[in-house]
This record gives C-alpha cells, structure tokens and sequence, in this order.
C-alpha cells in the first residue's frame, strides 16, 4: 500500500481524453518519476492531485485517505507539495519573504490572523527561510524581487518553499527545465540529500533523462492518458516501446 | 575588440566574409539595474550560434535586446541586420525586418486558439510557412487547432511558439532555450527542422542549457557571464576546451 | 457671541452651490447677494433700499461697519454645505449665513448655524420642514414652501381645468418631494380632485418614459410633476414627447402641472413648459416698486433678469442687515428678536411678515404658467395670478409643520 | 398584456442607451484594459456636439425692433439666424429644425479627434500602469473634460430637441389591436432604438468579419509578443479607442432629445455603464449589449406600480439587485471572458 | 520603540508632531493677510484631514496590500455615522459609546459585504462592492426614511431632536457631542501677534485615535498578515498551493478596513451629529480611492496625504472668489489686474473641480506611485545633491 494510490482516474477535455484509466502508486519514502510524450497527461494527472482538477472517475488516496473534492490548501495541509511547470512564485515580494510564507503556512496552518507582531520578530520562521535559502544557496538575494530574477533561479525558488513545508510528498513538474547544468546537478544533490534527511516521497515528471535515472527508483511512462509501463529505471531505459516513442535514438 | 566596424553598404574591406547580423557594444538595463554590459559579436549568413551561459548570465536579455522589446532598455549600441539598422527600430519593425523571436516562456497568447495564435503570426508581412504545412510539421498542433493554446501541455506551447516563429518569413531566429519541457524524441524533430531550415538559408541564434546539444548544432558558440562576452569562437573549440566548459557551462 | 465683529468690518458667509446640477442657481444667487453688499456699503444705485419700507439702512454697511462676504460651495450635498459654512464661521469669522439651493441642506446648515450660535438665512428651500419640524430659533426662511404652494395652485387649478379632474403623481423619492406632493393632493382631493395614482421616481433617474408611459392608461387626466431641477426638466420633457398635452382623457384636454417652478428650470425645460401651470416665489415681471427697483439694479449690472431665488438672497442680506441695524447690535439673539414679527414691504414681494412663531415668511404667491409665444428668453413664464397672502396663511402647529411639537427651541448666540 | 409589452418597448430604449454607451465602454475597458473613466465624458461631448451645432445654426444677426422692449424697458434686439437669412426663411428654419441628425456629421470628425487626442496624448501611457492610475488619470480628464464644457455652456440643461416632423408618439397600441392610448411611444424613441441597433450591428460586423478585433485583444493580453510578431499594435489600439469614442459621442449626439443634455450627464451614466459592462462580462461585446437591454426591461418594469408597491423601493435598487445576483451566480458576468481583469 | 523597526518608529515620530502641531502648522499665514485665505487651520477642516486620513489608511489596508479594489467603502462610513447618531439619540451626546458602536456596526456590516463580494476577484469585486453601497445608499435616502419606519431620515439627515430620549443625558452635560463633560466643540484660540492658532478639543480627539490607528497599520504592514495580504496580491494560485486559504485573509482584510471606515464615520458623526446619506454614496466612495491612489497605494503615510490634499481643495479652493483674486492683484495695474483674475479665474472658486481634475492628471502622470514619490523624489534629489557622488545605486528598496 503506497502513500499515493491512483485508482482507474479519467478526466476528459471536451472532444479529448486526457487521462483515462490511471493507475498508480507511490510508495512511501522513494523517488517515483512520471515520464511520457508531450500531452500524455502528465501535468493534468499531477493537477488531480492537488485539487487544481477534479478527474471525472476514479480515487486518489493520500495515506488512506481521499483527496478528491478537497480545496487546494487542505491537500497542501495533508502534506502534499507541488512545483509547477511554469514557475509560480510570489513575484511582487522578496525572495526571503517568498521562503517565509510557506513556512508560515506550516506553523500556523491555512488561516491565522498574525496581525500585530512584526514579521521581523518572528524568529522561528525567519530562521527557517534563512537555512533553506543558504541550502538552496540564495541567501544572497534575499532582498531581490522574486519577479525580477532570471527563470532558473526563480524555479530553485520554487522548489525550495515546497521543501521549506517539509511536505511528506512532493511533486515536481519538471522541476530542472530551463536550469543550468550545474544548477541541475545542485538539485539532484539537494532532492537526494532531502531524500535521505527526511520522511519524503518525491513524484517527479521530467523530460531530462539525466535528471530521472540519477533520482527515480521506479518510473511510471504515461502515453495517451493511460500507463504504459511501470518499472525500475534499468528497465525502463532497455525498453523497446520507450525507446521508439518517447526516448529517441539520443538517449 | 571595440573598434567601431563598417557595416555600410560598400563596406567591403572587412577580411572575413560580412556579417549578416552584427550587434556592437550593446549596454542595456532593467530599470536600474545594469545587466548587459557591452556585448559584441557578429553571426553570418546560414550560421547557427549558440549562446550559452549560467543561469542569470544574460542570454535571453541579449536577445530581447536585440529583439527591440523596450525591457531591457538599450542605453547604448547598434544593432544591424542585414545591412538595416536594427537598434533605431522598434519590436515590430524589427520583426518586419526579418527578425523572429521564440521566447523563453512561450508566451502562448491566453484567449486565442491554436490557429488564431498562428493566424497573428501572418498578419503582418512578411508571411513564411503557411499553416498548413506548420501543422505537417507538427502534427499535434493540427490535432488541436481549436484548443485555446494557453491550455496546451507543456511541450505543445513549446511547439507552438516554434511554428509561430516559422510562420512569419523571417531571416534570423533567436530561440530562446527551444528544447526546454520536450520530450527526447520532439527534441531530435526539432533539431532536425533547424538543420532543415539552416540548408535553406536561416540565421539562427540558439541559447540552451543543454550545451552540449546545442554545441553539436551549432557552427559558432558566445559564452556570455554577467552581461559581457566571456568566450567568442568555433563550437567544436568549446567542446574540446575542458576549462571552458566546466567554469562556465559545468559540463 | 460668535464672531463678533470687533473691526471695522463684518463679514457675511453666502453659501451657495457652485458646482454641481445647481451651479447655476447658485451662481445667480451670489450676483444678487454680490448687490446686496454694493447697496448696503452704499454703491451702485442704491437698488432695494429706496423702496424697502424700513429706513434704518444709510448706505454705509452695517451699523457703521463695511460689509465683506465670503463665499462657499454647497455642492448641493449636506456634508459639503456644513463644511462651508464651518470654514466661513470658523475661518473667515462670517457672522450669518445666506443662501442654498436645496431643502435637504437648508435643514442642515440651519441646525449648524443654530448650534454655532449664527443667524441662518435659507435661500432656496421649499419643504415644509424647513420651517417645520427641522425650525430653528436662529433660522430665518424667505422663501415660499410645498403648503403655499398647494393653497395657491388649488383654486386656480380648479378654475382652469374644472373641479372634477383625476391627478396621477410623479414623485421624487425624498423629503421634499413627499411633503410636496402630500400638500398638492390635500388642497385638490379638498377641490374635489381625485388622486388615481402616487408614483415615487428614484432621485438618480434621468429618464422618465417607463414612469410617464403609463399615465394616459391609467384613468388620469392630470400629471402632477412634483420634481424639480433636473428630475423636473427630464419628466417634464419625456412627458411632452409622450404627447400627453395633444390627448384627451375622459373627455378632457389633458394636463400637465409643475407645483414648483424657477426659472432656471423653465430656460432647461424650453418649449415643452408651454402651458404648463405652477407656483413661483417671485418673478421678475411682478409690478410693485421693489421689485422694479430690483430688476433694473440686477439687470443692468448683469444683463439678465434676476430669478426668484436670486431676489430670495437679495432679500435676505437687506432684512439682515436692517435686522442688525434695528436690534443695534449683531448678536444673533438680538437679530432674531428683531426680525420676529417683523412686517415691512419695499423688497420685491408686496407685503410681506416674519412670523414670530416659526420664522417662515408670509407674502403672496405666484401662479405662473409656461408662456405659449415668449417675446425673448426672459419672458417664458407668465404670471396668471397672484394669491393673497391670506389665502396661503396656515396656523402654526399645522400637522403639516410637526403639530404641536415642532418648536424653535432657544436662541443660541454662541457665547 | 398592453402593460407588459409598454414596458418592453420601454425598456428597450432605456436598454439601447446603456447598450451604446457600454458597447463604447467594453471596447476601451474590456478590449485594450484600460479602466476608462473619461468614458462618460465622451458620451457628454457627443451631446455638446448636437448643442454646438444648435448654436452655430442659430447664430443670429441683431436688428433693434423699436416696437417691441425688452425687460429693461428698452429697444428689443430682435436675433435673425444667418441660416435663415442665407437660405430664405423656411429651408433656414428647417436646416436649424434638423439640427441634432445634422449634429451626427459633425460630430464624427470631432469624436474621432477628441478620441485620438485622448489615445495619443493620454492614454497611451497608461496601457502598462495599474488599473489604480488608470482610474486616477481618467477621472481627472472626465473632470476637466466636464468643467470646461461647464464653462462654455453653463451648469443648466440645455434643449436639444428632435426635428418636428419626428416629435410626438405613435399610438402603437392601436396598431396592434389594443384600446387606443394603451400604448403610445415616442417616435424619436423608436429612431434612437433603430440607431442603436444598426450602430452596434455595424460594430459587430467590423469586428466579425475582420481579423481587427483578434489583434487587439491579443495585443491586449500581451502587447509584446504581437509586437514580436510584426504588428503595429500601438496603430490599432488608436483605431479601437476612436472607434470606442466615436460610438460614445453618436450615441450622445441622438440622446440629446430625449433628455435635454447637460455638464453631469455623463457622470450620471458612468457608474451604471461600468455595471452594465460588468454584468456583461469582461472582454465581451455580446455580454455588453445584452446586459444593457437587459438591465433597461429590469429597469422598466421595476418602475411599474405593480413593482413598486411590492416591493417598495424596487426601482431605486433593481440595477444593483440584479447585478448582484448575476454577479454571485455567474462568476464572469454573462459571457465574460475568463482572465479579463479579473485580478 | 512600540514594537516598531527604527525607519517606522520615525515615521510614527513624524506624524504625531505633524498632527499635535497641525494648528500651528497649518495657519502660516497671518490672520487677516492676503494669504490667510489658504490657511487650513480651523477645527474644521483640520477634523476632516485626520478623519478622513483614518477613512484612506483602513481602505489602503485592503486595496494597498491586497489589491482588491473595492468601489463601496463609503458605505461602511455612512453606517458608522447613522449609528454613531443613534447613539446620541438613544443614549447621550458622550462620543464613546456612540464611536464604539459606530466601529462595531461597520465590522458586521463589512463582514457581510466582504463575504458575499469576496467571492468575486478583480473588477467583478469592484462592481458588487459598489452595487451594495449604492443599494445602501438609495435605501438610506428614501425608503429607510419613511416616516413609519424613519432609520436614516433621508435628505435631511439624521440628527438628534428634542424630543429624542438620550436616556444618560443630564442637564450639566453639554448639548452636543462630549467626552465625560467635555465639549468637541470647544476651542481654545491662541492669539501671538498677527497669527491665531485654534486648539479644539475635537480635532485633539481625532488626531489622537489616528495616530493609534496608524500606528495600528504600520503593526498591520509589517506583520505576517500584511505580508499574507501581499501575497494575495501577487499569486493567489501559488498561496493555495502552499496550504493557505486567501479568503479569510482578504475578509480579514476587509472587514479591518471597513471598521476603520466605521470609525471615521463615528467620528465625523462625533464632530458634527449628523449623518447624511449622500456619505454613502459612490461618489464618496471614489473620493477614498482617489485619496489613496493620489497619495501612493500600499504605502503608510500615503493614503493620509492624498486625503489631505483633496479635503484642502475642496474646502480651501472652492471659497476663493473674484472679489478675493482682485485683493491679491491689486498691486497690479488696473488692466493687468483684470487679465491676471480673468486667466485665475476659471480655477478657482466654482472652478476648483477644474483644477482638482488638472492635478489628478498631473500628479500620476509624473509620479506614478503617488504624492510619496514626489517626495521620495525630492528627498533623493536633495540628498544626491547634497553627496554630489555619482555611483549608480542598483539596490531595490521594497516599497515601504
Ligand atoms: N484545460 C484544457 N482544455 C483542453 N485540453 C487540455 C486542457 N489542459 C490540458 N489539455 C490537453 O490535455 C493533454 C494533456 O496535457 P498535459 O498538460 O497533462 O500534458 P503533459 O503530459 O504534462 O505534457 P508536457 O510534457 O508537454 O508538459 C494535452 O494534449 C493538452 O492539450
Ligand atoms: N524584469 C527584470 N527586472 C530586473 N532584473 C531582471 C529582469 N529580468 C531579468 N533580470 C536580471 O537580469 C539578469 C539576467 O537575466 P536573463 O534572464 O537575461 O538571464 P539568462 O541568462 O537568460 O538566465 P536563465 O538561464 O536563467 O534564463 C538576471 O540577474 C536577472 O535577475
Ligand atoms: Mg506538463
Ligand atoms: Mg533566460
């Protein structure tokens, strides 16, 4: 029994079926990647996990119990984080306090009327920001407007306020795209260490294959809304259907 | 270096074939802020150029610059296509003017469907592939020509945005990290129109952060750091210099 | 007291609306008070003070000091009007204050001027409040309010369409537009009139169409527009574009009658008043010697004829200031004391008395009627009567006025 | 039954006004963004159009007519318009009959300039700035635009009326087999409806049929990457706004016989403009217009007895009511389109 | 100090001198001299800058920091006023009861608004927002006013009457609003030379409760809830996301923000017992928007600015007549004289709107964040001066 069970999930886009038929699971504590053409349904399958889509059948259970028809922030409050595929940051203020609110949310939950200390005092939380941004090694712009910093380093954001809510499952949508190599080589390091530190189950989609056999342990490949295998990278990599539909000869 | 040169007509005494694209101590800025500081460099006719760089190096400012976007702002330096002085133009001039610009985030337009989004592209003149034939070229894109384009996956937009490009007859194309969010095998497609389209005649300047790829198709690569030319040469010398590529690229 | 003038000067507050729908209005209430100063300090020819009854002006201000005024902008809103009338009380030490184009605000900046221990002078106001329930001992009203009105109209209206005609109501949804039309059906339902149908309109309403639609259908043969400025400019016109005065209803000529009229309005009203009946405070055509001193005093010095509300103001700072001179002094209780009861003539309106017991004023009232081939721009109304003032007089404790309750309260002069 | 089709009749005409002045107003604000203020001043302008044309068609010669005095008692200068003395009395005093239809000529160019002049001098600087400045900077030019006509033609209405051979009603309820009386309209009412639907049919059709109106909403989504694509956006937002402006000042000019006009009148019509976009949608014409005959038959028959002793005070609310409850029900207005100003 | 970093507590600083010395500051002119005429410092007016600077601090708590836009706030400034009033009806003339209530009455009638309005985002927000006060506001003219049921009484206003029963009232007491005893109206007029300086204990009790409830905004701007507010501003997708609910933020948000307008319509109600509806109408709405817009939205002491600066042309512009302008010109010679008050002319006085409506379109069109960065501007200018140093400054200061 995995901490994420997808059971026979469709969702439909008027004349297109995006997803039918899913099933998946993740176990606890291991990296799972997503991997698949483009429009294979990947993103729209991470969306029904976090409430963003209600799929038109099927379940989703996170650690026995059901997502489905639950808002956003209550299935971030369950534990569940997610990185989007285009960087969804909070480009109008700095990127310390980018980092604070997550840990905000964590400490005092989806609603808190914190109205009269000063945000300065609140040494817990800043502290937290802090550490997270030396590990995401970004202490040096804290005091930047998210909005005005180059994309890769607004995705690093992003993935280190999912991580500052130490969730216990995280999903990245192609979490390295448009990262430098050497960013993305600090990112596998920083998802494994993570991995290690914590209780965390990462589900990742990614298009670059370096960046998924250095993680995943096992790999799920989506084509046309529905599996088409499940298996450990090694095999993954050997597969003929892969190769030809989704691989190409480069890989 | 910083020795104005000729590019007017008659100028002919430049000892290596002329520049179809010269862009001269080009200084631009975000606000206050200073981020390309003097950029050089030249690209011929039929020549495929890549320009690399970290994260936050400056890359997509340097097309943009070049693009006329107006943000960053061109403080100082000419810009000349083809003989057209590119730096007194403004974007839609330019673009009239044979250039075309795929930019880093898409920039899918929200509200207009797939073939709406291709039909703008053909407004103005010059007009280049026609529709048709884009949608042979991807055929994903023809599958959904009625789907509102901000809706498309990931990598469809990048698509998208690429038979935006082709759409219109242009004589440079400036691709701002093409492969980003595509799957291995749409990858090789692309690279294989690029090539296809460079026998034809086509200017390309490529950024990537997938160097190692973009060294392999390109002829000439620019390594730019903090808004100035750190490395101006042959591709192939990039890939053999190993100091090269690990301060600069990590690879 | 408040704001007693110890130099050589006094200053008058005119509080008047000079933007908004009313500016105009407001504009010519400032040249007829403008005058008033020249004629008090004794320039220009002199106008109202040749011909008022009471001699106790000279031509050299008041009590010996030069008048000055200062001016404010009501803007037409409560809130705006006592803000103006603090800055002139507490900033440039105005004694009194005159003027207003609206009942809602004449009602408010009396009870400031009652609380600040100043004379209030209402300029435009016609709600029976005024003088009424809202009545304050140190608030004076020269105008002519919605009862007069109703008791002046009545007979003729009777005369001229017959006792046995049904009246359907346009109603401004408001204070004033309640009291009035609660009059004019009184003093018709008392002819013998019968009131078919009371229609409230939305004050913010432009168009009337949907409300003047249904008037013919409904058994009426009388419109009663109890609306006035823009409310009445726009009912007025969709009524004639409804073609309501070229049909017949029960037989009848229909008609259409205006209670309150000022001449501002009949200019924005153009042709479509033709005909059309209602009641005025005073009009410029009126044939007394103080109203033809007035005229040409107003007139030559601004081109135009003077409006009844304009005469209103005029009036006002003269009684003032005769007030002033009588009682001796500028304190505000001993002002009212002498404007209370006081009967003179002279100002443009005949005979006319403040009466002690609410300080509303008594003086006939006009009957007019849209002019059918006006010779110019001036002469679109015509005087078809003039009631006596006997005829529009009403006890007191009317229930009309707040019965028995209503009471001016104590003299308040601020010190 | 004659009750109810009176009030639709009613309401349709009240609707055709606040169709045209949204259909000006949604091409500004729900097309190019721009939260436009000054919108109800165009419409004003309009009406001043029809107003100056008045004037300029009466201007008048004095001569003194010793027979007649005026108020002072003297000599009373008699005006003769040029017009009548030009065209002989009868054409010149049916030329000054006709002047608001004439005012349509007049007020085109003018519109169109004064929409231009607003784009370029103005506005255009605004396309990036917060709906906030936008707001800030339109509500100064509506007030500066309103004082000057305010100076020029006083605070007072002023008459605009209909040409005489259009005065008067039909009595349509004849026609259609009711008792006579039971429902009369105004004929310059049905002109005003008329006009309105062909303005707005001509509206649509521009931009059904040519691919003007995609630009400029793209541009509005995003002004940089149509530029990228080669098109002057700039060049077309300036078409759209004199278009938006000029629909604003026609629809002005025919509104003046209905209700004389004045400086405020279109500050009257502002805010309700703004709800009848709203409603609407954001982004749509359609949404606009539909919205505005809509919210005129609500109006219309929220103001009937029946309505109003209901309910008591119906009529002064049914706009907000109703756009409250369209709002609550349907997240974007009728047919709004998604992402439109909705942050 | 206060709980406050160094730059706020100066800040702080500064306003407290500014509004304890506001009568002096505001009345530099003579009495009596050609330019008493722009001298701002009557109980009055100086009541309306501080009250109305209360009004646009709490509207810039939501719109500032949120950037929800809300077109109705004048309605929770008529209802603090109504009920402010029915206090003095009801109970005494004594303005704490009567300000409590009026804050208290706004919060539930916020709390209803911002709930059902909240549901909507962006300009739709805006339109449900100004459909319930302009409801409010019909309702509040006439038909709340009908004599069987009179709440509001329509134009005139409500007041307090004779009759009423201000059941706590005493004859030692005064007869119009009073704290314990002590009368908002009193004033004590200090006379040095050729200046007058007026003291009212009124415009004492409003500037006192501003400088609280500005303290109160800064403690606001600066907390975890501020920040909350901003990042609804800036990505509502993100902050679900990340397990917060922004709905009772931005409620929160609204109904602080209408309390504040509560409390401003408390105390216009406290200086002067009054309460009109034309207070809610959208007019007055806007005016607040205005306000905050013209001084600089989302920062601290913006809001206060623009206030002032609109009540100053309203109350100020609009009293200047010809009469005046020739008293200024009169050094002139005749002809010049005449040409110098025809070109003044149209500006002032019935022209104030004109030059209102000038400004607005001045000030945002040169300094997009408001009246703060003119002087922001001015401040840079000054000190650039003063370093005459020409080293580019590329650190980005978040707008404070
Ligand atoms: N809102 C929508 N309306 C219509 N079609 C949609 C919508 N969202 C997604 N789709 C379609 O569903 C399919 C799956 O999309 P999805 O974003 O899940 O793909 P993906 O696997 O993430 O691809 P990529 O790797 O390119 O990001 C695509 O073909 C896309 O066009
Ligand atoms: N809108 C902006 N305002 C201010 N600074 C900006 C803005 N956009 C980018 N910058 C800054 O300019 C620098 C160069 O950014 P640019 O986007 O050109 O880098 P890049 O080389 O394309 O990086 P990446 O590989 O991450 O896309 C970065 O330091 C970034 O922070
Ligand atoms: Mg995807
Ligand atoms: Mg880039």
């Amino acid at each position: 029994m995995g901490i994420l069970e997808v059971k026979n999930v469709g969702k439909r886009f008027g004349g297109l079926q995006a997803l039918s038929d899913v099933n998946l699971s993740v176990a606890e504590n291991t990296v799972h990647a997503i991997i698949g053409p483009n429009g294979a349904g990947k993103s729209t399958l991470l969306n029904c996990l976090v409430g963003k889509l209600i799929p038109d059948s099927g379940s989703v259970m996170f650690d026995g119990q059901s997502v489905l028809g639950r808002a956003p922030y209550e299935i971030n409050q369950m534990g569940i984080s997610r990185v989007f595929q285009t960087p969804e940051i909070f480009g109008d203020l700095t990127v310390l306090e980018n980092m604070m609110i997550p840990c905000f949310a964590k400490r005092d939950g989806a609603f808190e009327l914190n109205a009269l200390p000063s945000v300065s005092q609140q040494k817990d939380v800043v502290d937290q920001a802090m550490h997270m941004l030396e590990e995401m090694r970004m202490a040096d712009k804290r005091h930047m407007h998210a909005a005005a910093m180059s994309r890769g380093d607004k995705r690093r954001l992003e993935i280190g306020m999912c991580l500052s809510q130490e969730p216990r499952l995280l999903l990245l949508d192609e979490p390295t795209a448009g990262m430098a190599r050497a960013d993305t080589n600090n990112t596998i390091d920083l998802l494994k260490q993570i991995k290690q530190e914590r209780d965390i189950t990462i589900a990742i989609i990614e298009h670059d294959m370096h960046v998924v056999f250095s993680l995943a342990e096992r790999i799920t490949v989506l084509a046309q809304g529905t599996p088409l295998v499940e298996d450990t990278p090694e095999n993954i990599k050997g597969h003929p259907k892969v190769r030809e539909a989704y691989l190409g000869e480069s890989a | 270096m910083n020795v104005k040169p000729d590019f007017s007509k008659n100028a002919n005494q430049a000892t290596t074939a002329p520049a179809f694209l010269s862009v001269w101590d080009m200084h631009a800025y975000y606000g206050e802020s200073y981020i390309v500081q003097g950029v050089n460099f030249n690209v011929h006719e039929g020549e495929i150029l890549a320009l690399l760089g970290r994260n936050g190096a400056g890359k997509t400012s340097t097309l943009r610059s070049i693009a006329r976007t107006g943000s960053p702002m061109v403080t100082h330096g000419e810009i000349w296509l083809d003989h057209k002085p590119l730096h007194k133009m403004t974007s839609y001039e330019a673009a009239q003017a044979g250039l075309g610009l795929v930019p880093e985030d898409r920039r899918i337009i929200p509200g207009l469907t797939v073939e709406e989004n291709l039909q703008l592209a053909q407004i103005a003149p010059p007009i280049g592939w026609s529709i048709e034939r884009l949608y042979d070229l991807f055929p994903r894109l023809g599958e959904r020509r009625k789907q509102e384009g901000v809706t498309l996956s990931g990598g469809e937009q990048q698509m998208l945005a690429i038979a935006r490009a082709l759409a219109r007859d242009i004589k440079v194309l400036l691709l701002d990290e093409p492969y980003e969010g595509l799957a291995p095998v749409i990858v090789d497609e692309i690279e294989k129109t690029l090539i296809h389209i460079k026998e034809q005649g086509m200017t390309t300047i490529i950024v990537e952060q997938n160097a190692v790829r973009a060294l392999e198709l390109a002829d000439r690569a620019v390594i730019l750091d903090t808004g100035t030319i750190v490395f101006d040469g042959s591709a192939a010398e990039v890939l053999g210099n190993a100091e090269l590529r690990s301060e600069y690229l990590a690879i | 007291y408040t704001n007693e003038p110890t130099g050589g000067t006094v200053t008058l507050g005119f509080n008047v609306p000079q933007t908004g729908p009313y500016a105009d209005e407001g504009n010519d209430e400032l040249l007829a008070q403008q005058l008033a100063v020249e004629h008090l300090n004794g320039m220009g020819d002199g106008g109202c003070l040749n011909t008022f009854t009471s001699k106790a002006l000279k031509g050299n201000g008041i009590l010996g000091k030069k008048v000055q005024f200062v001016t404010g902008d009501t803007q037409t809103k409560s809130d705006a009007a006592r803000a103006a009338a603090k800055s002139m009380i507490e900033k440039d030490g105005a004694i009194m204050i005159n003027g207003g184009s609206s009942s809602g605000v004449a009602v408010a900046v009396q009870g400031l001027c009652q609380d600040a221990g100043v004379i209030f002078m209402a300029g435009l106001t016609h709600s029976n409040d005024t003088t009424g329930k809202d009545r304050k001992k140190n608030g004076f009203r020269h105008f002519f309010n919605a009862y007069m009105s109703a008791a002046a109209l009545a007979p003729v209206l009777s005369k001229e369409m017959g006792a046995d005609r049904r009246a359907y109501h346009l109603t401004a949804d408001y204070t004033w537009g309640w009291t009035q039309q609660e009059s004019i059906a009184a003093a018709t339902e008392a002819m013998g009139w019968e009131t078919v149908n009371n229609v409230l309109t939305p004050l913010a309403s432009t168009d009337f169409s949907s409300y003047i639609a249904p008037v013919l259908n409904s058994g009426a043969d009388v419109l009663v527009l109890n609306h006035y400025g823009g409310n009445m400019v726009n009912s007025l016109t969709n009524a004639i574009q409804f073609g309501l005065l070229d049909k017949v209803a029960n037989g009848k000529d229909f008609k259409i009658v205006v209670p309150l009229y000022s001449e501002l309005m009949a200019a924005g009203a153009g042709e479509n008043i033709k005909g059309v009946l209602g009641s005025m405070n005073y009009n410029w055509q009126l044939d007394n010697e103080g109203s033809k001193a007035f005229v040409k005093s107003f007139g030559e010095k601004y081109g135009k004829p003077p409006s009844n509300s304009a005469q209103t103001c005029y009036a006002q700072v003269l009684l003032y200031a005769d007030a002033c001179e009588r009682a001796g002094t500028f304190n505000p209780c001993g002002v009212a004391e002498a404007l209370e009861g006081f009967e003179f003539d002279g100002l443009g309106n005949g005979k006319t008395l403040y009466r002690a017991d609410d300080h509303q004023c008594f003086k006939d009232v006009l009957v007019v009627r849209g002019a059918q081939n006006p010779t110019n721009a001036y002469d679109t109304l015509e005087i078809v009567e003039v009631t006596p003032v006997e005829q529009v007089m009403y006890a007191p404790d009317h229930p009309m006025f707040g019965g028995a309750e209503a009471s001016l309260g104590e003299c308040n002069s601020g010190a | 039954m004659d009750a109810i089709i009176l009030q639709i009749l009613n309401g349709l005409d009240k609707g055709s006004a606040y169709a045209l002045i949204a259909l000006g107003l949604t091409l500004i604000f729900g097309t190019l963004g721009v939260v436009n203020f000054a919108h109800g001043a165009l419409f004003m302008i309009g009406a001043f159009c029809a107003v100056t044309v008045q004037r300029l068609l009466n201007l008048s010669f004095q001569t003194v007519d010793e027979t007649q005095k005026d108020f002072l008692g003297n000599p009373l200068k008699v005006d003769t318009p040029y017009v009548e003395a030009w065209f002989g009395p009868e054409i010149g005093a049916a030329i000054i009959d006709w002047s608001v239809p004439l005012a349509l000529v007049f007020a085109i160019p003018i519109m169109l300039a004064v929409g231009y002049a607003m784009e370029r001098g103005l506005i255009k600087h605004f396309y990036k700035r917060p709906h906030a400045d936008q707001i800030l900077v339109t509500f100064g030019l509506a007030i500066v635009l309103q004082e000057i006509i305010k100076y020029f033609f006083g605070a007072n209405p002023i008459q605009t009326p209909e040409p005489s051979a259009l005065k008067g009603s039909l009595d349509i309820g004849l026609m259609l087999g009711f008792d006579p009386n039971a429902i009369i309209y105004p004929i310059w009412r049905l002109v005003y409806f008329t006009f309105s639907v062909v303005i707005i049919g001509g509206v649509f059709a521009f931009l059904q049929f040519t691919t003007f109106g995609m630009v400029v909403r793209a541009g509005m989504a995003d002004r940089e990457t149509v530029g990228l694509l080669g098109i002057n956006i700039d060049k077309r937002f300036t078409i759209m706004f004199g278009i938006a402006a000029g629909v604003a000042g026609l629809a002005g000019v025919m509104y003046g016989p209905l209700n004389p006009p004045n400086y405020h009148m279109g500050m009257d019509f502002l805010v309700l403009s703004f709800v009848v976009v709203v409603v609407g949608g954001m982004g749509s014409l359609p949404g606009a217009v539909a919205a505005g005959f809509l919210l005129g038959v609500l109006e219309s028959f929220a103001s009937t007895t029946w309505a109003t002793t209901t309910i008591p005070g119906i009529n002064q609310i049914i706009i907000y009511l109703v756009a409250i409850i369209i709002l609550l029900t349907r997240p974007r207005g009728l047919m709004g389109r998604k992402g439109v100003m909705e942050d | 100090m206060l709980g406050l970093d160094k730059k706020d507590t100066s800040l702080l600083i500064i306003v407290a001198i500014l509004t304890l010395l506001a009568p002096f500051i505001l009345n530099p002119f003579p009495a009596g001299s050609a330019m008493a005429q722009f001298n701002a410092g009557y109980p009055d007016l100086m009541q309306r800058f501080v009250i109305f600077g209360i009004f646009a601090i709490g509207f810039n708590i939501l719109f500032g920091l949120t950037g929800y836009l809300s077109f109705g706030h004048a309605a929770f400034l008529g209802v603090g006023s109504y009920s402010a009033v029915w206090m003095f009806k009801l109970l005494s003339y004594n303005v704490i009861p009567a300000i409590a209530l009026s804050v208290v009455v706004a919060a539930l009638f916020a709390l209803l608004i911002g709930y059902v309005s909240l549901r909507r985002s962006g300009i739709y927000f805006s339109i449900l927002t100004l459909a319930f006060a302009q409801m409010s506001f019909a309702l509040a003219y006439s038909v709340l006013s009908n004599p069987k049921f009179n709440l509001t009484n329509g134009e005139t206003g409500l007041q307090v009457y004779a009759d009423d029963p201000q059941i706590f009232h005493r004859d030692s007491l005064p007869d119009m609003p009073h704290l314990f005893g002590l009368s908002m109206r009193s004033t004590y007029k200090l006379d040095i030379g050729a200046w007058s300086f007026d003291f009212n204990v009124g415009y004492y009790l409003c500037a006192v409760i501003m400088m609280v409830m500005f303290y109160l905004a800064i403690r606001i701007f600066r907390s975890p809830f501020g920040m909350m507010l901003r990042a609804v501003k800036s990505n509502q997708q993100r902050m679900n996301y990340t397990g917060l609910n922004p709905r009772p933020y931005t409620l929160a948000a609204f109904v602080i923000s209408g309390m504040y307008a509560g409390l401003a319509g408390g105390l216009m109600a406290a200086m002067d017992p009054l309460a009109g509806a034309e207070r809610m109408q959208w007019t007055a709405s806007g005016e607040v928007v205005l306000m905050t817009i013209l001084g600089g939205a989302g920062t601290l002491i913006g809001p206060v600015l623009g206030a002032g600066f609109i009540k100053y042309f309203e109350n100020i512009f609009s009293k200047i007549n010809d009469t005046i302008l020739h008293q200024w010109f009169s050094f002139l010679p005749d002809g010049i004289e005449d040409f110098m008050v025809f070109i003044v002319h149209p500006f002032i006085g019935k022209g104030w709107h004109l030059t209102l409506g000038i400004l607005f379109m001045l000030v945002v069109i040169f300094l997009p964040g408001g009246l703060v960065e003119g002087g922001q501007r001015l401040g840079n200018w000054l000190r650039n001066r003063g370093k005459r140093s020409g080293e580019a400054k590329t650190k980005h200061e978040p707008a404070e």
